[in-house]
């Protein structure tokens, strides 16, 4: 991939994310960083991908280790997150 | 797996992400917009399986199992109010993986990697470590493992200064000079920078600094994918560093806090200034979208009206407010003490004033019993009226004097403009309860935000 | 051109037909005012502020030479005997009750315009005393209520327990109901109303009162004005309202059709059903009545300890303001009639018959009588 | 143990301290109630009612086998005479101008209760009658003004021109001043008031009215009522309020030191200042007065035709909210007099001086005099 | 000039035209949002110039000239009321454009077109022609050339589906066949579809139309991006084309059309059913946030109250309305007719209740000379007292009658239910006058959306 | 380039159109509209780079028309968008 398109992209998820959360209600202030926590453990891709291709041990090592880390970050802040968002499970259906 | 295909499924996690920051930025789409985010997660970590070779997948699959079983369990039993340290130590862990898959992708390029990769990998190795570091002292100042207050001594702000002198030279070295040893260096300078950079943070503004841990973790992720040529990390990445700052700025906005002086108060601040802050009993004050919030998900709201809104006169924005409720489906009523108000009937006056049906008028021993069915009690300007004084503290010039009971309510919020006592002058301990949210100010000015913010959600 | 303005001579009559207020209206139109001196006694209105506002004191009569005269009660036979011929008056001339003043215009050749007859329509609405008026003796009405009753109006939680609010009903809101309910509200009480138009229900509400719905046949006449009814219906309507009246602590009653006595809303069974401590207000005691036993001017406590006030120059109780809106209207009217100096043409008054507004109100011209136009 | 209430008796009185729907709070404590036949006929409480509420309605003398005697005047010093001792008797019993009736009671051995002292604390805020009297006197207050002015009190445009606004000054902003400046702001008055105690400020303004800052010491005594001042700066207060006064319409005066004849606010020459057709409605006529000339019980038409209201049992204007207010106020304050039976030990009562309201209360105790606390 | 440089500053423009769109969102920053677009089109433009070789510079620039000589003077001496035609138009010459470059580039690529860029060229001379003819016809109807009924006739239906599936099958065989001549039958064929596309909308739903047609050159202008390898074009025609989408649908909730009704007229509509539709004179209906952009840009607005003020018991939301304008610094105003209402001063009453100071209040006499420096008379519920017809109409029932000369203001406002008179009985002139806006509804429920707008503004 | 580049950075402006306009005031929808229609006037841009590298009088042609029609799209469609927004032109400098 040139490095244009990466920019490019880079410069189209930057707009992206400021868009997409910049009316969040302070109250969701919390969840969201949990939620975006969440997103970056995908990282756990590039962790695996290492491991995969990895040839001495300390490759291993570290690169098993990044997975883990990553795993903690990803399933862990995804959990916590939806138990952040209890508050708003259909507390009242009757909403709008 | 074709490469065509396996990018487009990436791709599609990619736009996974992007719909759950969407969802998790409303209240009523926040859960759907997390469990999107999961699914996009758990494409992109299924679909890398499908791209050989793979080699080590017992160790990968161990691995992931491990830390599935140290994650899990960990999210589940914390309790509430210890979430926000537990996602500082997952930022953190995710920092750290992401410093570590650069640091293995750099072993592993070895000397065919361009100077750009290089540069990538020394600032995701940089960030990585920083939100690593700087994460676990987030926790455990959170978890009181250590001391909450800033933490500085003297020359401090030199060390620090120093020791990011040395991170940039450490890296200037690696990129030059290539090789394990400079870039272990630069590892270990930058996990001491990042404790050196937290300590000084206090109290209050540790989360705004977690938000921004968060943001650096997210832009790791997004170099990590320019040296692993993976759009998803990249997209992803940028993704979290761009709304993480937003957020980080949001949040410094919303505690009224300058994200400047946050930041670089390890730079400026002089250890007296610090030590000076005086020790004030916690409250727990929220913004008007907290308590609008609050109002939309309840079922049955108690409006405890006092003085205060006499003052404001505030008696039609407070209408306006019930209505909105109303409409909404809320069971609303207004709980009227006998004694609000600085006169007999005065809260009567003043909302027959704002045109408020008599019907919504509970007197107090009516409304006192349905506090326990109360999702939510908002005390407007009143004090002494709800204060429980009244019945615990004999001698005191209200004891005896029958109070409404919104402490039985699951949430209290008050709305007043200090934290000064009622008429009677005495201190309110109902201010310092953990279900109590304070909207400081003009009770007029707070309604007005809260009725709009409410209706926006 | 002289407009005098005589002292009222009716018994309990405190308006005046002119405040010193409008009089420069009169003045700069050309025209002399002459009033009689104490006329503005009740009305606050002194014989030096009258003169300082630019008219002519006289004490004793100013019937004899002037061309206009403006009273708020009719001139009596004896008074209209001694204009000049021609000459104007505007006054309550009522074609019903003064029968005799009427006469008594008609033979002296002058020129006699009944405010009561000014047709309803908008253009005439600024020279409508009978809405002006009823708007005082509506709010009085309300603030009588208040006054004799031994209840609150208003809810108030206190202390010593909760003041429950009081239950007004206001029977026939025409302009001096509404304005009953509108003053009843504002001090707090839970008010309903009922009125046999149909258009009353959205003009009740519009004041936030309750509309009483009767599963009756709805009355509605020319000009806005109620139509009366069959006794057959009355009988209805009475029973009907019998639960509301009987759990009220106020009743007010405007109800009044034009030309007509006064529809009897209330028996004296209907009196009777409400408890002790009650209060009624029956603005219309002195065309006979809406409420069986009411005597103007007296307030009646039946046997059951209900009172019944009874209304009698109900506006006078106003003095200030309801002569003030009187002067304005009747300025208007006037001004209407009143063809100014132009072009060598002196001032001069001109009755033209083409105006409704002219035609509906004139009761006597040139000697003879007219219907008027309703 | 029996409670009884006689019938009031001073002239004016229309009182009564205890209405039927009270009476099952006493009773279910054990009490038997008496009531003196004809005692809520003025407050529209029929014998009929108390009995069926539980209360033994008996003809003529009630007090001599009474345990607690309930009244809102003062026991005559005869009447004291007659009860038991050991007897308790609450009432509104004035340490400034029952003298005789204190007497009789301490000679009597009578345990004598006064409601004028109960203490401004907040726990004793359902037991404070004045409170209560002073709730309903302002609101009566108000509505006098707006009766008796030949003004509206709202702002109203008409077709006839524009009825402008009553201005309404109110002096003295304590509970019956607040109340009266409620009122009249929801007639629409526009109104503005003063008030010694600084406090006062915020609480006026709260009402919606404008409040006036005069620049004068601010004067607050205990319990949140306000202290006497010097003739100085009483003179200096009313040369300051004197325009204020002269360009209102009704003036509400409510001013009241505790155990003090009523602070002069308004002289002749201030009241001289005011047009013809003005209202001042004088609710401390009784306790002297705050304006010059007022008498209790009478309007008083100055030369200037401006007309003083002095008022004179003025909670007895609305018999029946001020009784019921009161009623409840003097059960509470009994109730806190009651140790009920509990554990075989039957029901009693308890003058313990331990409790601050008791002890401010209490005027007479087993023969002895009592200062109050106050 | 190098190739990355080249791109790094056309992605600069397409950053300018993100911004352009943001700011063009919000009343107070859309011309800057405007301006910023231009300068983005305007280093677009020139930076092409650098990137060698450079052929028919002269050509280039004059054809530049002879654009810009015709667009500029249109545009600006085109009166407001005829813009939209003139976007239509531009619109329809954008698509034309992309049509013809992407035929041009097709005639360049001769044989060595992959399969891809063949498609997107299709998809270019297909979308690109249809925008344009449909935009030429719209553009006709809004400028009344043609009629501006939807034009539909026997059999219309099944030519228009005839020519759709020509197109289609032309496609397919340009895809295959390759060549000059199939491409120009597509091009025929996709001018002829897309007059028979618009031919059929009605007038209300043009506006639609030309949204949609932008949108799709947006989409045309994407794919020649993917044709010359153009990030910048790729982007910024995307970004039309998923702008345009959006605000396709916005405009059609907005005016409370079907936006598959309005496409598919074309195919389900029967020509019976559209002839029926009544004549009615046209008035100019708002939605409260065009109302609400008026009062925010007003320096002096009057409220006049009415009989359907009461009715709809909106006191206090008309008190919140004029509370929020006057804490914008614009200067408020009632004007109290005399009559307003059922009753003497039934205004006042109302207006008292919601606690409307006095000094706004101001009578006939006093506002009548001000309205010719009013930008705003808002007249709510009300009707005969502002009614022309009684200072023109000899012989109504109110002729004769001082009126709220409200026309000399410089807008004015009607909120009420219907076209339906008032007490009287007769019809108000005023409200099909040009500067007349009506905003149906109760008008409790307006005012509350206007407020809600406003605050939003 | 390669297509994944092109399509993400296709979806992700796509994002961007979407969120960006997501929530304009009515009055706004026709400036709007006008302000997009002249952006993609940046056709511009192709119809320049074709006409430069045009090789027969058929292309030269197609692409000088390409060029005109272009340019008349986007400057007549800032200017005319620009006249439509004069009313948002400070008139009221006051405005929060
Ligand atoms: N009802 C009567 O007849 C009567 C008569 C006399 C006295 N009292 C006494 O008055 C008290 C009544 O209790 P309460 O709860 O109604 O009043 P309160 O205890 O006096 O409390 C009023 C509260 O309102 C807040 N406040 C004042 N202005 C405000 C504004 N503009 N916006 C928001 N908040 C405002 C104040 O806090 P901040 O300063 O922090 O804003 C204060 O804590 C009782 O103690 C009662 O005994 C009653
Ligand atoms: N003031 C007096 O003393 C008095 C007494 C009697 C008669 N009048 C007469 O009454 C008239 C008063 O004029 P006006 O302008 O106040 O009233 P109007 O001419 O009757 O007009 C009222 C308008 O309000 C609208 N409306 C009604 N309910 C509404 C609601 N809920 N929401 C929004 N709009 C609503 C109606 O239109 P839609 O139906 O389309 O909504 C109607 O056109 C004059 O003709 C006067 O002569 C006055
Ligand atoms: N268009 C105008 O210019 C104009 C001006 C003033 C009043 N009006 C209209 O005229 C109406 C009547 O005015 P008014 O107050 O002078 O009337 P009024 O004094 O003649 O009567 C008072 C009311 O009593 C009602 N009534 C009569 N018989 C009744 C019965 N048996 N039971 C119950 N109610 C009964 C009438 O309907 C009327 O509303 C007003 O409501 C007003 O809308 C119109
Ligand atoms: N804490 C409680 O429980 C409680 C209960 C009831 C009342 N209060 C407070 O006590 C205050 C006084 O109550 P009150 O109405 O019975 O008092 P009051 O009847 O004794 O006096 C009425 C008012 O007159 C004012 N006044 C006295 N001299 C004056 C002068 N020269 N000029 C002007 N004003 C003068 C007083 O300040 C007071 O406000 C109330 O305002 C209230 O806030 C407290």
């Amino acid at each position: 991939m040139d490095a244009i398109a990466i920019i490019s992209i880079f410069v189209l998820a930057v707009f992206v994310g400021f868009e997409v959360v910049s009316k969040v209600s302070s109250t969701l202030h919390t969840p969201l960083m949990s939620g975006a926590n969440a997103i970056h453990g995908v990282i756990l891709v590039g962790a695996i991908m290492v491991c995969s291709h990895s040839s001495t041990t300390l490759e291993l090592v570290l690169s098993v280790i990044a997975i883990v880390l990553a795993t903690i970050n990803m399933i862990g802040g995804f959990v916590v997150t939806d138990r952040m968002l209890e508050m708003f499970k259909g507390k009242k259906g009757a909403n709008k | 797996m074709n490469q065509s295909l396996y990018d487009l499924i990436g791709l599609a996690a990619g736009v996974c992400f992007i719909l759950a920051l969407k969802g998790l930025s409303h209240p009523k789409t926040a859960r759907r917009g997390n469990i999107i985010g999961a699914i996009g997660a758990t494409i992109a970590t299924v679909v890398v399986f499908f791209k050989p070779p793979i080699h080590n997948l017992g160790w990968i699959l161990s691995a992931i199992a491990v830390g599935a079983a140290i994650g899990v369990p960990a999210a589940r039993k914390v309790q509430m109010t210890q979430m926000p340290q537990l996602v500082a130590l997952f930022n953190g862990v995710g920092g750290g993986a992401a410093a570590l898959v650069a640091m293995v992708e750099y072993q592993a390029l070895g000397a065919e990697a361009t100077t750009a990769e290089v540069i990538f990998t020394v600032f995701t190795v940089v960030v990585g470590c920083v939100s690593f570091s700087g994460s676990v002292i987030t926790f455990m100042k959170l978890q009181e493992l250590m001391t909450t207050r800033p933490v500085v001594f003297p020359g401090g702000r030199f060390l620090i200064a120093a020791t990011l002198a040395a991170v940039l030279g450490s890296s200037v070295w690696v990129v030059i000079a290539l090789g394990t040893t400079p870039l272990l260096v630069l590892a270990a300078l930058s996990l001491l920078f990042g404790i050196l950079f937290v300590l000084p943070v206090g109290g209050a503004d540790v989360p705004i600094v977690i938000s921004l841990l968060n943001a650096f973790t997210g832009l790791t992720v997004a170099a990590s994918g320019y040296v692993l040529q993976s759009t998803l990390l990249i997209i992803a990445g940028t993704l979290v560093g761009a709304s993480g700052t937003i957020l980080t700025r949001l949040m410094a906005d919303a505690m009224g806090r300058s994200l400047f002086g946050t930041l670089f108060g390890a730079f400026t601040a002089k250890p007296q200034d610090l030590a000076g802050a005086a020790e004030e009993r916690p409250v727990r004050s929220g913004s008007p979208d907290d308590v609008a919030i609050l109002l939309n998900y309840a079922r049955r709201v108690v409006i405890v009206p006092g003085f205060g809104l006499a003052v404001a006169q505030a008696q039609h924005t407070v209408r306006e407010l019930a209505d909105l409720m109303i409409s909404k489906g809320i069971d609303v009523a207004y709980g009227i003490h006998p004694v609000a108000g600085r006169m007999p009937g005065h809260m009567n006056v003043l909302l027959a004033e704002a045109n408020v049906p008599y019907d919504q008028l509970a007197e107090m021993d009516e409304v006192n019993p349905t506090f326990g069915q109360t999702d939510v009690a908002i005390v407007i300007g009143a004090n002494d009226v709800v204060n429980p004084a009244a019945q615990t503290t004999p001698g005191c010039p209200i004891y005896g004097m029958p109070i409404l009971e919104v402490s039985h309510a699951a949430n209290v919020i008050f709305l007043k403009r200090s934290m000064r006592p009622g008429f009677a002058g005495i201190e309110n301990e109902l201010l310092y309860d953990p279900k109590t949210m304070l909207l400081f100010g003009d009770a007029k000015a707070s309604l007005t935000k809260v009725v709009s913010a409410l209706k926006a959600l | 051109m002289q407009i005098a303005v005589p002292k009222e001579i009716r018994e309990g009559e405190k308006r005046v037909a002119l405040v010193p207020d409008v009089i420069n209206k009169l003045t700069r139109l050309g025209l002399d005012v002459v009033i009689e001196s104490g006329a503005g006694t009740h009305s606050q209105g002194t014989d030096a502020e009258y003169e300082s506002a630019g008219a002519k004191i006289v004490k004793g009569d100013v019937l004899k030479s002037a061309d206009v005269v403006l009273s708020v009660q009719p001139l009596t036979p004896a008074q209209m005997g001694t204009l000049k011929k021609g000459a104007i008056t505007i006054s309550f001339l009522s074609p019903t009750t003064a029968v005799d003043s009427i006469e008594a215009a008609a033979k002296a050749g002058v020129t006699a315009l009944s405010l009561e007859l000014v047709p309803r329509i908008s253009r005439a609405q600024s020279m409508d005393a009978l809405t002006s008026q009823a708007l005082c003796a509506g709010y009085r009405a309300a603030l009588v209520g208040a006054e004799l009753s031994p209840r609150f109006f208003p809810l108030l939680m206190t202390a010593a327990g909760t003041v429950t609010p009081a239950q007004v009903l206001v029977l026939g809101a025409g302009v001096a109901g509404l304005q009953a309910i509108a003053t009843a509200r504002r001090l707090g009480a839970v008010v309903s109303a009922y009125d046999v138009r149909p258009a009353s229900a959205d003009e009740v509400r519009s004041m936030g009162a309750a509309f009483i719905e009767l599963e009756l046949e709805a009355l509605e006449g020319a000009g806005g004005y109620a139509r009366e009814m069959t006794e057959d219906r009355a009988a209805k309507q009475r029973e009907l309202l019998t639960p509301y009246i009987a759990k009220s602590h106020v009743v007010i009653t405007t109800a009044a059709v034009p030309g007509r006595t006064a529809p009897r809303l209330m028996t004296q069974a209907m009196v009777d059903s409400m408890e002790p401590g009650t209060i009624i207000v029956d603005l219309a005691a002195e065309t006979g009545g809406n409420v069986e036993g009411s005597k103007p001017g007296e307030i009646v406590t039946t046997s059951k300890g209900v009172r019944i006030w009874g209304g009698k120059d109900v506006p006078s109780q106003l003095a200030f303001h309801a002569s003030s809106l009187y002067s304005r209207n009747v300025v208007n009217l006037l001004t209407l009639l009143t063809k100014p100096e132009k072009d060598g043409t002196p001032l001069s008054f001109d009755i033209n018959f083409e105006d409704e507004i002219i035609a509906g109100a004139t009761l006597t011209h040139n000697g003879e009588r007219r219907g008027g136009n309703k």
